[in-house]
């Protein structure tokens, strides 16, 4: 009889908790002190903001200080004393190098809602790691697309002296039909372009593609504005994200960027999202705000219909999260093979509206774009 | 007695210093047993004269020579090794330890970098009778266990002192060991001195005429770079050429 | 107050337990961090060795940290993915046996600290400060560039490396194995400082010309505790690569350099092991503060503010009498 | 490459090397005075910056907000040397570099707290936009030039001041013999002070001149801080003649190395590995120089033996 009455105690706990869905503990490890502690911020608060609603889903922050080292014991330690079952949260990626490894080889899911490194989505990807970003070439290869089609012949194309660096000018040069006047690359964390500036100004080339994350850009599209080089500018969205754009000022006004994400396409969920982001937190929502606010609806999307407890099902509900309810604020998304989104890439173009700058869809760069490394990679 | 050896031999020793001649044609001898003194007015190239000997400087021109081999090429350090051994004008001790190691580094200073690493800082009972007879030697016996920082200034020079006799010196160059002494400890240190000199060449540089005048065999006068006379304490004290140039006429 | 003898043991015991702790609350990070603190804690009493002993304040330590890091991971990585690196006379496969690339770690950095002494030593002061700097700086962007290994990216080798038939990956084995490593350094340094040599070195520190005049080549007895501070600094170095199973850049830069200088200093440079609670100090402020406030950098700065200005002699110097 | 090209090439790395030398000089003598390794000199180049681009979002005037680059460090520096620099003078280097290090935590954390995660704006004035030619069809960025004559300009005063007022004379003194100012019945604190919120007030203003063209972030300081480190070594610390000249050569060094190392490369191997080995090699050459100098001259090049 005892017997009887505890088993269907649990019997009855366990209905209760598939009815109303497991506990989910994530854990967010992301840069929140020092240099670039703004994104990590964003991707935060966007991420807060999805899963605000959602009762179940336990949040655990961490701040990795921008040391991969820091981030692994983070990851390590979120994962062995808090027990979370889904880490998210780095923005750069050479910390995600590092504890994405860590992070899926404990058994746990990794969704990255920023970095996309090439190594990750070719041969080390792995099953339980999602990218609900973008692969690390996405951008530039839009880039290189958009500069073809908008008629460039001859591109000087720049980036730091590093991995993300040279994965960026390759994703350039795969989809630039042109030739390539210069490649340059620099110190990491330079911040003095003029030696780069007149080089470009005594080259031949047509057009200039940079890409130079954080102060990097800043200090470079500054510097090339100074210097009055008569050449079109063509970035990645990094470097005219809306918390940037307010540093940078006048100069990057026209400066075509190509991004997954703008705060003006024209979908319900994206409307939604910047509204609420606004309300909020007073200010308004980056890329990064978006990536973590999509990766935390996945995760919203995957726990109606899976149990965190059942890995595979739980895998699953996530993979097909854009068929079973995810709605993206970027619109069109699905996941690749690689578990890489595949979407659409716009291109914008940084305007003035009532005396703030921002950016303005211009075209839709590359259409369900997936990513070159499908077939490497072998889950 | 043993016969005289030439223990130090200098010979025609010049030195420049961009313009400045610190050193012209200095030649003078120590043989064993002899306490040689230098002295001369501030300036005169005393403490100069006596970094080539020990090997921090090198002569322009000239031979240095230390137990009959010539020693220009070589470093302070294989001089140390052949027995020249040199006190400070400011005492240099290690602060931090105590008497008894102070005086057992000297008794060590012997061995490889590789021994030095596999031996324990213990002293062994041949070398710790030795430090105790080098202690009582000097009467710093009731210090043996004191920091050496917190020595008064005559028993800092007379640890220097032992350090320097613990290495078992050919030859001791005193720089000035009576600078800053009192007078009680000036008389004791010119005992100690005269016990040791017995059986040990020294060279001294020396501002005290009193402890110069109580010990030395053999005074050479130094201005200017030049040994302007050299011989017994009593042909010093009458030389005209000297009281002009230092002693100003008074003694 | 405690006799210093004392105070080193109850260090070591106090990590020791924090660890048991960890496990039997079966709270596994608790012995992470303690594995953690005991592999800065044994690079920062290498450094002590060359800062607080013989007075060389090397900016560039992180140059050893990282040396041991890469070249223990490279060994991991290529046992892994079976790449084999030609070596002219034979190709080296790599290996995962720690013991092995603990060798390889110390011996590369050793050479490194021997390349990089015998010019470094040769200045003193400021100077020191910044030419060891420099060097760590070259290695550190070499490491930026150097993409066969992951550059900026880093390197991962997604297991630790094996010791017997130990299971590594199990927190408490692996702090273990590292307790273990910090033993048998403690033993070796406290041996070095008590010895001749160590002896020689204290001395060289406060006076080096009467070192010479001893007949004593103060820049032999340098280079000497340099190299072997080096080799030291790069075992710990090669088991922090175990730890987080990741090498970057980031061990090479001049914030490592300036971090396990932090450690000495705030532990106490007067003592052996006085890097190690510096160590303990440091880590703990770090996880606390960061837990409590977003700001725990701006706390952490002013703590530290306070210790220099009211605990000169460090940490230690609050439990060790003279 | 065109003669025109180098020259304006040699310009940029003369205008980067006036530009350490403004962080170097404040660091030179702030160590030759008070004997003070003071790691957050990078803070108040920050904090320069952070305060120009403040007064500049507040009054939209530039040459406001460059005044304020000045007064703001300095009073930050004299707030911090009264309180907690003065007692270091006495301690030895490890100490101040433990409590400068906590300084630069302190410093980065407070702005942050106060302006925000996100780089700040801060731009030049329309007059200084854009280029002029120089003799010889050399076209040259305006700002950049006035950086170069501001540098030259504090440089010259820096000499007159240290040799020809009462103050230099002091600081001198300073330099060479600590117990001398106080035989002289200087008053030292007070001149401790000065020399410090000095230091501040030129690292600010190098701070603010630099803002303006590139990014106005928390730690923007400690990149400046490690070359200007490299450049007072390369000078001979306390020497301003010394800081000059190392921040010149450090800055021609630099620049000329990432123009011309990966051309070179480029001569003997493959594109890819030249630009990357040779933008590699570019990064290291300030480091490179200081140990060569280090290893030939171990005082600097005007450094007291």
């Amino acid at each position: 009889m005892f017997k009887k009455s505890i088993s269907t105690f649990i019997l009855f706990l366990l209905t209760i908790s598939y009815a109303y869905g497991d506990k989910v503990k994530v854990g967010m490890i992301t840069t929140l002190s020092g240099g670039g502690s703004g994104l990590g911020i964003d991707i935060r608060d966007g991420f807060a903001l999805a899963v605000k609603d959602e009762p179940n889903i336990e949040i655990i922050s961490g701040d990795d200080q921008r040391k991969p080292d820091i981030a692994v014991q983070l990851a390590d330690k979120m994962i062995q004393s808090d027990k979370v079952d889904i880490i998210t949260g780095i923005v750069w990626s050479n910390l995600a190098m590092a504890v994405v490894p860590a992070v899926v080889n404990q058994g746990k899911f990794y969704l990255s809602p920023n970095a996309g490194p090439s190594l990750l989505a070719g041969k080390k990807c792995h099953k339980n790691y999602f990218n609900i970003a973008w692969q690390n070439d996405n951008l530039h290869e839009a880039a290189g697309g958009y500069a073809s089609s908008a008629g460039f012949k001859n591109s000087f194309i720049i980036a730091p002296n590093y991995p993300a660096g040279k994965d960026a000018l390759t994703g350039y040069k795969r989809y630039f039909k042109g030739s390539i006047e210069n490649e340059v690359y620099t110190k990491l964390g330079q911040t003095d372009y003029a030696a780069e500036i007149a080089k470009i100004r005594a080259s031949n080339a047509d057009s200039v593609y940079f890409f130079l994350p954080g102060g990097m850009g800043i200090a470079f599209i500054k510097q090339f504005s100074q210097a009055q080089v008569d050449l079109p500018l063509v970035g990645p969205a990094f470097s005219f994200d809306q918390g940037i754009l307010k540093a940078v000022g006048n100069a990057a006004l026209g400066v075509k960027n190509t991004s997954q994400w703008s705060k003006d396409i024209e979908n319900a969920q994206n409307k939604k999202f910047v509204k609420d982001f606004q309300s909020a937190y007073g200010r308004l929502p980056s890329l990064y705000a978006s990536q973590g606010y999509d990766t935390g609806k996945i995760i919203v999307s995957a726990m109606a219909n899976a149990s965190i407890k059942d890995m595979d099902a739980f895998r699953e509900a996530l993979k097909n999260a854009p068929s079973q309810g995810f709605k993206s604020t970027r619109g069109k998304f699905s996941f690749s093979s690689n578990h890489h989104p595949i979407q659409d890439i716009y291109v914008r173009e940084v305007v003035e509206e009532n005396g703030t700058l921002t950016n303005k869809l211009i075209s839709s760069g590359l259409v369900d774009h997936s990513n070159f490394y499908v077939d490497q990679c072998k889950m | 007695m043993a016969e005289k050896k030439e223990i130090l031999k200098l010979s025609g020793i010049n030195k420049c210093f961009g313009n400045v001649v610190v050193a012209k044609d200095i030649s003078l001898t120590v043989i064993s047993n002899q306490l040689h003194a230098l002295i001369g007015p501030n300036g005169a190239g005393k403490t100069t004269l006596i970094k080539m000997i020990s090997g921090e400087l090198k002569p322009d021109q000239g031979v240095v020579m230390l137990l009959d081999r010539k020693v220009n090429h070589l470093s302070e350090i294989a001089r140390v090794h052949r027995g020249c051994i040199r006190s400070f004008q400011v005492s240099s001790i290690i602060g931090s330890m105590t008497v008894f190691e102070n005086i057992l580094l000297a008794v060590k200073q012997k061995r490889s970098i590789l021994k030095m690493l596999f031996r324990k800082f213990q002293s062994n009972s041949s070398e710790s009778s030795f430090v105790y007879q080098t202690l009582n030697q000097l009467s710093l016996e009731t210090l043996e266990t004191k920091v050496a920082s917190t020595l008064s200034h005559g028993d800092k020079r007379k640890l220097e002192l032992a350090m320097a006799l613990a290495m078992g010196p050919k030859i001791l160059l005193l720089d000035e060991p009576f600078a800053g002494l009192d007078q009680a400890e000036s008389s004791k240190l010119i005992e100690l001195l005269k016990s040791i000199k017995k059986n040990m060449p020294i060279f001294l540089i020396e501002h005290d005429m009193q402890a110069v005048f109580a010990l030395a065999d053999k005074i050479s006068v130094l201005n200017e770079g030049e040994i302007i006379e050299s011989g017994s304490v009593e042909k010093i004290r009458r030389s005209k050429l000297v009281q002009n140039a230092y002693l100003g006429g008074d003694l | 107050m405690l006799t210093e003898k004392k105070f080193n043991l109850i260090i070591v015991l106090g990590i020791f337990a924090f660890s048991l702790i960890g496990y039997v609350m079966n709270e596994p990070y608790f012995i992470t961090l303690a594995t953690k603190i005991v592999i800065l804690g044994i690079a920062g009493c290498a450094l002590n060795l060359i800062l607080g002993f013989g007075g060389m304040v090397s900016f560039g330590h992180a140059m050893f940290f990282g040396v041991g890091s890469y070249v223990a991971a490279i060994s991991a990585f290529h046992s892994m993915n079976g790449e084999s690196i030609d070596l002219i006379f034979f190709d080296f496969n790599g290996s995962s046996q720690m013991l092995f690339n603990w060798f390889l770690a110390v011996i590369f950095s050793m050479f490194f600290a021997l390349i990089v002494g015998s010019i470094s030593i040769r200045t003193s002061g400021v100077y020191f400060i910044m030419i060891t700097l420099a060097f760590a700086q070259m290695t550190y962007y070499f490491s930026l560039g150097w993409t066969k290994y992951g550059g900026e990216d880093g390197l991962s080798t997604y297991v630790r490396n094996d010791l017997f038939s130990i299971n590594t990956m199990l927190p408490l084995n692996f702090f273990i194995i590292c307790f273990a490593c910090l033993c048998v350094v403690g033993f070796i340094l406290n041996w070095v400082i008590n010895s001749n040599f160590g002896n020689f070195l204290k001395g060289c520190k406060e006076n080096e010309e009467k070192m010479i005049s001893l007949g004593l080549n103060p820049y032999t007895l340098k280079l000497t505790a340099f190299v072997i501070s080096g080799a030291i600094t790069g075992l710990a170095g090669a088991l922090y690569v175990d730890l987080n199973r990741f090498v970057s850049p980031t061990s090479l830069s001049w914030q490592t350099s300036g971090e396990l200088i932090v450690l000495v200093i705030l532990g106490g440079s007067a003592r052996l092991f006085g890097p190690l609670l510096g160590a303990i100090v440091f880590i703990l402020l770090e996880q606390f503060l960061g837990e409590v406030t977003e700001n725990w950098q701006f706390w952490l700065g002013v703590i530290l503010v306070l210790i220099v200005l009211y605990f000169p002699k460090g940490v230690s110097g609050l439990f060790i009498k003279d | 490459m065109s003669l025109q090209l180098f020259i304006e090439q040699l310009l940029n790395g003369i205008q980067f090397g006036f530009m350490l030398f403004l962080m170097s000089a404040g660091l030179t003598l702030i160590f030759g005075v008070m004997g003070l390794i003071n790691l957050a000199h990078g803070s108040f180049f920050m904090i320069g910056a952070f305060s120009a681009s403040f007064v500049a979002g507040l009054t939209g005037n530039f040459f406001l907000a460059i005044l304020a680059s000045l007064i703001f460090p300095a009073l930050i520096g004299i707030t911090v040397e009264f309180s907690i620099i003065r007692k270091l003078y006495e301690r030895d280097h490890l100490d101040q570099v433990l409590a400068t290090f906590a300084l630069i935590l302190i410093f980065s954390e407070a702005t942050r707290y106060i302006f925000g995660a996100f780089p700040l704006f801060l731009d030049i004035p329309n007059i200084l936009q854009g280029n002029i030619l120089l003799p010889g069809e050399i076209v040259y960025s305006k700002y950049r030039l006035i950086i170069i004559i501001i540098g030259l300009f504090i440089a010259i005063g820096l000499y007159f001041l240290i040799n020809r007022t009462l103050l230099g004379i002091q600081i001198k003194a300073g330099q060479n013999d600590r117990q001398m100012i106080r035989v002289l019945g200087i008053n030292i604190s007070r001149l401790y002070t000065i020399v410090f919120a000095m230091g501040a007030a030129l690292a600010g203003l190098a701070g603010a001149l630099i803002g303006a063209i590139q990014s106005v972030e928390v730690g923007m300081g400690e990149p400046v801080l490690i070359l200007a480190f490299v450049v007072i070594v390369i000078g001979g610390i306390g020497s301003i003649k010394g800081a000059l000249i190392g921040a010149l050569l450090i800055g021609v060094l630099d620049t000329m190395a990432r123009l011309f190392l990966p051309i070179f490369f480029e001569l003997i191997m493959e594109t890819s590995q030249a630009l990357s080995l040779g933008s590699s090699l570019a990064s290291m050459s300030a480091y490179l120089l200081m140990a060569l100098v280090l290893i030939f001259r171990p005082t600097g090049l005007f450094g007291k033996k």
